[in-house]
């Protein structure tokens, strides 16, 4: 087990990507002589050189649309958006061709692609910078989409989104590209769908993925005190979601408190309350609980974004409140 | 491998290809009146963009290429399917939603996708077919199989911003691909000169440095030859080209479209530049063909769109169990 | 009261509010000379000419931008915007300019604007052009969304949204455009966020809103047939949600059926089943079931497409299963 | 209603305003570096993107426009707001994160907004502006108050899609908006030679038939003369002009990055065109301002900026309870 960052984890897979397949190319604004806007991608350019690592004008729809065209004529472009915010100029391209191909071409065409984007909030970005909308990738038939959190789960999942024959969507909170965590140092993949059980308890269930298993983690210290023991459910990916994880968990705790950066009404949450109500009704206790961002746009001032994302209390509250 | 077939310039063709140009013509009309027949009885739903008048430009310039570029063009696709040798047969059976169809009754009109004739597909997002021709290109590049991509579009679709994005990628990264604009001088019932700042299409390629030109799009010898020569500068490294294909559809924009924004008398001016007309009497005068030639054609075209219906009328429809077939590609 | 079509009653709607203030204006692909795609603005344009009634070049986001700026300095822009799958490409600047502008300049500035579109399947016009992406504009802060069922709720709706400070996306289903209703003859308005109750029923509640609604009704008599009465909640607005009257419906029955033609993973059915189970757990005697398209992207041909779309069958056997 | 000055061409400029001119840049430039400062002291947080190098392009530009001509531009907004005469203290507190920054402490650096002052904002999302300027440019046609528009954006801005339909609906339409394009040579890290097809990006509004120059933005008077001239042109009601100012960034293109994909000697060169030095030594060789006259500015300046920092630091920041404020503008 080496330690490793989160960023070094993915810089060190796409390398590895880089090294093993000639077929595989990079595409991204600044993600070649500048380094990567989060140093991701740093020093492969000077490694594997501009036609394998390539600088894009700022155009983020022909970007991920060319990707889709390289990934149709059989090579494997690893798209990086930059960030989730300016994936809506190139969501047309995601939605309508990406995901679509497959099934109006009657499998014909295949998108073995991998767009890589960072999200969340939390660093002053304000409200155009912001944004967590993975789970509205989440939503769209023909996609698949990743929410690593460990150092592990980037590498593994990375691994699994280089062998997929379809396009995945693969979320980079960037509160997580300098933590660390161990790593295995041999080679693995961690197939999409299998949620990881952080820690586990008795007494409640707390779903959280990305950036936000964090708050989660420290939410299960503030339950430990009081007297609480949580199972923590880090879900790796939105789609597919490891259901039956969920589900056995909630079965065995009867509370369930579902976590997420996002906005609250009609985000991804609600799905996630949705599923264990359909799935484990008489096992509860309670109706499953969302801590969310606040229903508005980011602001930039320090003390009002803080106040507008979940923290460990809020949850430990909302758990608490489920007893 | 590359099939790499010497194209010859138009002025050399053989005679069987001239026919084979105007015997392609026919049979896209015919399809198309065909389909809009059907379409009349209810045999085809949803919308339908017929290509009459406009069989010059899929032709040439598809004649133009080999069979493996790619091809990629807009929801008004049933031309440049025909003109690349998709069955008209499967075709049909698409338009009627049946299982047999190119793209499995999934896709229809606007979404034909014949991937073993290198055609990529009809896209029904106006200009968003244009990025995946970069794509494409850039492929094709790295591969280095000779090949190149066209890509068809109409006037319309120029004022999208990804129309800008496209060529600007294609031009700074020297992509092997036609862009193919063609220009009927409306988008839906929006005459191009209400909606777009330089009407001469081909003018805004120099934006991109990217050598570009007018051609008539009713004269199917000039879009083979200039499409040929396009192709020749592509296919060499040169980079993209841009051309604009002046033509003109005779229908409405879809089924739906009563054409109360244009009237009658412009689209009989036209009519009398017809591509089949015009080209059937070139042909005749240079002795390639005469009337006996030309009803055999017409007889020929008769039977093989007959046929397709037919193929489509007893294709079984597709199974509701497959309704989630092909939404992802299964891991091997 | 006067019998009037869904699209008659919009478009007698736009031509009062043409004719009261010269500030009004309608822009948007093809709705002029062409008179519309699904001829919703016929007639307004040889009314008004070409200054009132915009044909635009297609170039959706600059469109939507242009009416935001034109609605910031003064003018009162109505927006169409053909169909919500062409809306992806104009998402940006719904998303990031018309939601936000009012927070990040700290009330400043206000978008009072209303963009049209249609939604919806059903025709076979196969997977670029059936979506139902409601759900996705009811997740952002900073707009609202509404979607009208009946002629009546047109031109109500609409009404409301012509003296709205923010920013209106309208909804309109293409499957409604030729249906007809009474609609009053006096002046009136419907307020956003007051659902209708369609139909009384005590035994259990469904749910629908747009389109949807219709299959609901249809479910509502298959129930009847089976010895249960439904309530019927017509939602009229997704943003505000009328959550009053869902509860204190389901306050009533216990049970509960939400309807949505979207896909339903990650769709906005599961904000629905999630609110109700969160303010009315207790009431419930089994999960909220949800109805909703099928995940997968539209098929053209006739039956498959009719099998990924809720119908009144599956309704009400959703209904029935909760007994 | 509208307040029509009559602006002086360059050359006529008076004495006061030539000196005011000189001022804003110093202005600009005093401000920015002690924002970095602010910046390093953790004052200020998110991204911070600064003008210095740049000042020319802001103070000439928008002196020469009218006060109620709306303006708009990007991130890198300080030096147009402090240019247009919004408080330098109502900036840094919204630096600061305060409730009294001209934002509410809601936008930050990237959203300056004092719509007072008809400064329209400052947007973070690469070119989503111009469609905004577009609409209120229509604005101003149809209520006919005599404004108009300037939009400042980049020369990465240039290859959205946003970039190409924003000036082909300009020019359609005829509104009455200016595109200022700052040509810095880099977006981010890249350089405008690796991205875009044609680098003199002037060009690439004859695509719209839009007239378009380049100009010297590293001198003040240039930018003001070709701002005033071309305001003259859109204000008379002959559409929409564009210029492409010549500038350079000193610095990174925010405060993280270590510029390692250029040299320090490019930086130098330009530096020795400093917009503040040689107009300095302009006004010195005119005998317009002497050393003590230009003494007397830098304090000036200092003191602003000085009390600036003052201002932003003793302002409360934003109660919590208002979280929810602005959201939505409440019915009246
Ligand atoms: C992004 C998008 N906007 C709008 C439409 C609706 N639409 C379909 S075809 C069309 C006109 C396109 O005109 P043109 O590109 O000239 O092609 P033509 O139909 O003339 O062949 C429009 C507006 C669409 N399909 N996609
Ligand atoms: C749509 C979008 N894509 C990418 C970014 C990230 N980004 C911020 S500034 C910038 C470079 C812009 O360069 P330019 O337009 O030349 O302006 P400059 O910073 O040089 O003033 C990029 C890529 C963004 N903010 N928005
Ligand atoms: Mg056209
Ligand atoms: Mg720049």
């Amino acid at each position: 087990m080496a330690e490793m960052s989160f960023r070094g984890a993915l810089r060190l897979t796409l390398q590895e990507e880089l090294q093993a397949d000639e077929n595989v190319i990079l595409m991204g604004e600044d993600i070649g002589a500048y380094g990567g806007s989060y140093s991701v991608t740093k020093g492969l350019f000077d490694e594997f050189g501009p036609e394998r690592v390539m600088d894009t004008p700022i155009s983020e729809s022909v970007v991920v649309g060319a990707g889709i065209g390289a990934a149709m004529g059989g090579l494997r472009p690893i798209v990086e958006l930059m960030t989730i915010n300016f994936s809506l100029l190139a969501l047309d391209q995601i939605v309508n061709n990406a995901a679509k191909l497959s099934y109006m071409s009657a499998g014909q065409i295949h998108v073995p692609m991998v767009i890589r984007m960072a999200s969340g909030a939390g660093s002053q970005l304000s409200s155009q910078h912001s944004q967590s909308l993975e789970g509205w990738y989440a939503h769209i038939p023909g996609i698949k989409v990743v929410v690593p959190y460990t150092p592990r789960d980037a590498r593994g999942l990375l691994k699994t989104a280089f062998n997929e024959q379809n396009p995945v969507i693969f979320i980079e909170h960037t509160a997580l590209y300098a933590r660390k965590g161990e790593v295995p140092d041999e080679d693995y993949a961690i197939p999409f769908g299998q949620a990881e059980v952080m820690r586990e308890g008795a007494d409640v269930t707390l779903i959280g993925y990305s950036g936000s298993v964090y708050q989660t983690l420290g939410a299960a210290d503030i339950l430990e005190e009081a007297g609480r023991e949580a199972d923590v459910i880090n879900l790796r990916t939105l789609r597919p979601l490891d259901v039956d994880t969920i589900v056995a968990s909630v079965r065995k705790t009867h509370r369930a408190v579902v976590i997420e950066d996002d906005w609250k009404f009609g985000g991804f949450a609600g799905e996630i309350a949705a599923i264990i109500m359909e799935e484990a009704f008489d096992d509860l206790d309670g109706p499953v609980a969302r801590v969310c961002g606040a229903d508005v746009p980011m602001p930039y001032a320090k003390a009002l974004e803080q106040s507008a994302l979940p923290n460990p209390q809020q949850i430990a509250d909302a758990a608490l409140a489920l007893f | 491998m590359t099939q790499l077939i010497d194209k010859p310039p138009a002025k050399e063709l053989p005679n069987e290809q001239l026919i084979e140009l105007l015997r392609k013509m026919m049979l896209i009309r015919r399809f198309e009146t065909k389909a809009a027949e059907m379409y009349a009885k209810q045999k085809i739903a949803g919308f339908l963009h017929l290509y009459n008048g406009e069989e010059a430009v899929a032709v040439g310039a598809i004649s133009a290429l080999n069979d493996d570029d790619q091809l990629l063009t807009h929801y008004r696709d049933h031309g440049h399917a025909l003109a690349r040798g998709v069955e008209p047969g499967r075709i049909m059976a698409e338009l009627f939603g049946k299982e047999t169809g190119v793209s499995g009754g999934r896709g229809g009109s606007m979404h034909l996708f014949d991937t073993e004739k290198s055609f990529m597909g009809g896209y029904a997002i106006v200009c968003g077919h244009l990025p995946l021709a970069c794509g494409l290109a850039l492929a094709n590049q790295r591969l280095k199989n000779g090949r190149i991509v066209i890509c068809f579009f109409g006037d319309g679709a120029v004022n999208e911003g990804e129309f800008h994005e496209s060529l600007n990628l294609a031009a700074v990264w020297k992509l092997p691909v036609i862009f193919m604009c063609e220009n009927n001088f409306y988008g839906m019932g929006t005459d191009i000169r209400r909606v777009s700042a330089v009407i001469e299409i081909y003018k805004r390629a120099a934006a991109y440095a990217m050598p570009s030109k007018q051609v008539d799009g009713m004269n199917v010898l000039e879009m083979y030859g200039e499409t040929l020569k396009a192709a020749e500068r592509v296919r060499a490294g040169e980079g993209p080209s841009f051309l604009e294909a002046i033509c003109f559809r005779y229908r409405g924009h879809s089924m739906a479209d009563p054409e109360a924004y244009r009237d009658r008398g412009q689209t009989e001016r036209w009519r009398e530049l017809d591509p089949i007309i015009t080209f059937r009497k070139t042909l005749t005068e240079d002795g390639v063909i005469d009337e006996g030639a030309f009803q055999t054609l017409e007889a020929e075209v008769e039977d093989i769109v007959n046929e397709a219906v037919r193929f489509a009328e007893e294709s079984p429809v597709p199974q509701l169990e497959e309704l989630y077939t092909h939404v992802y590609k299964e891991d091997s």
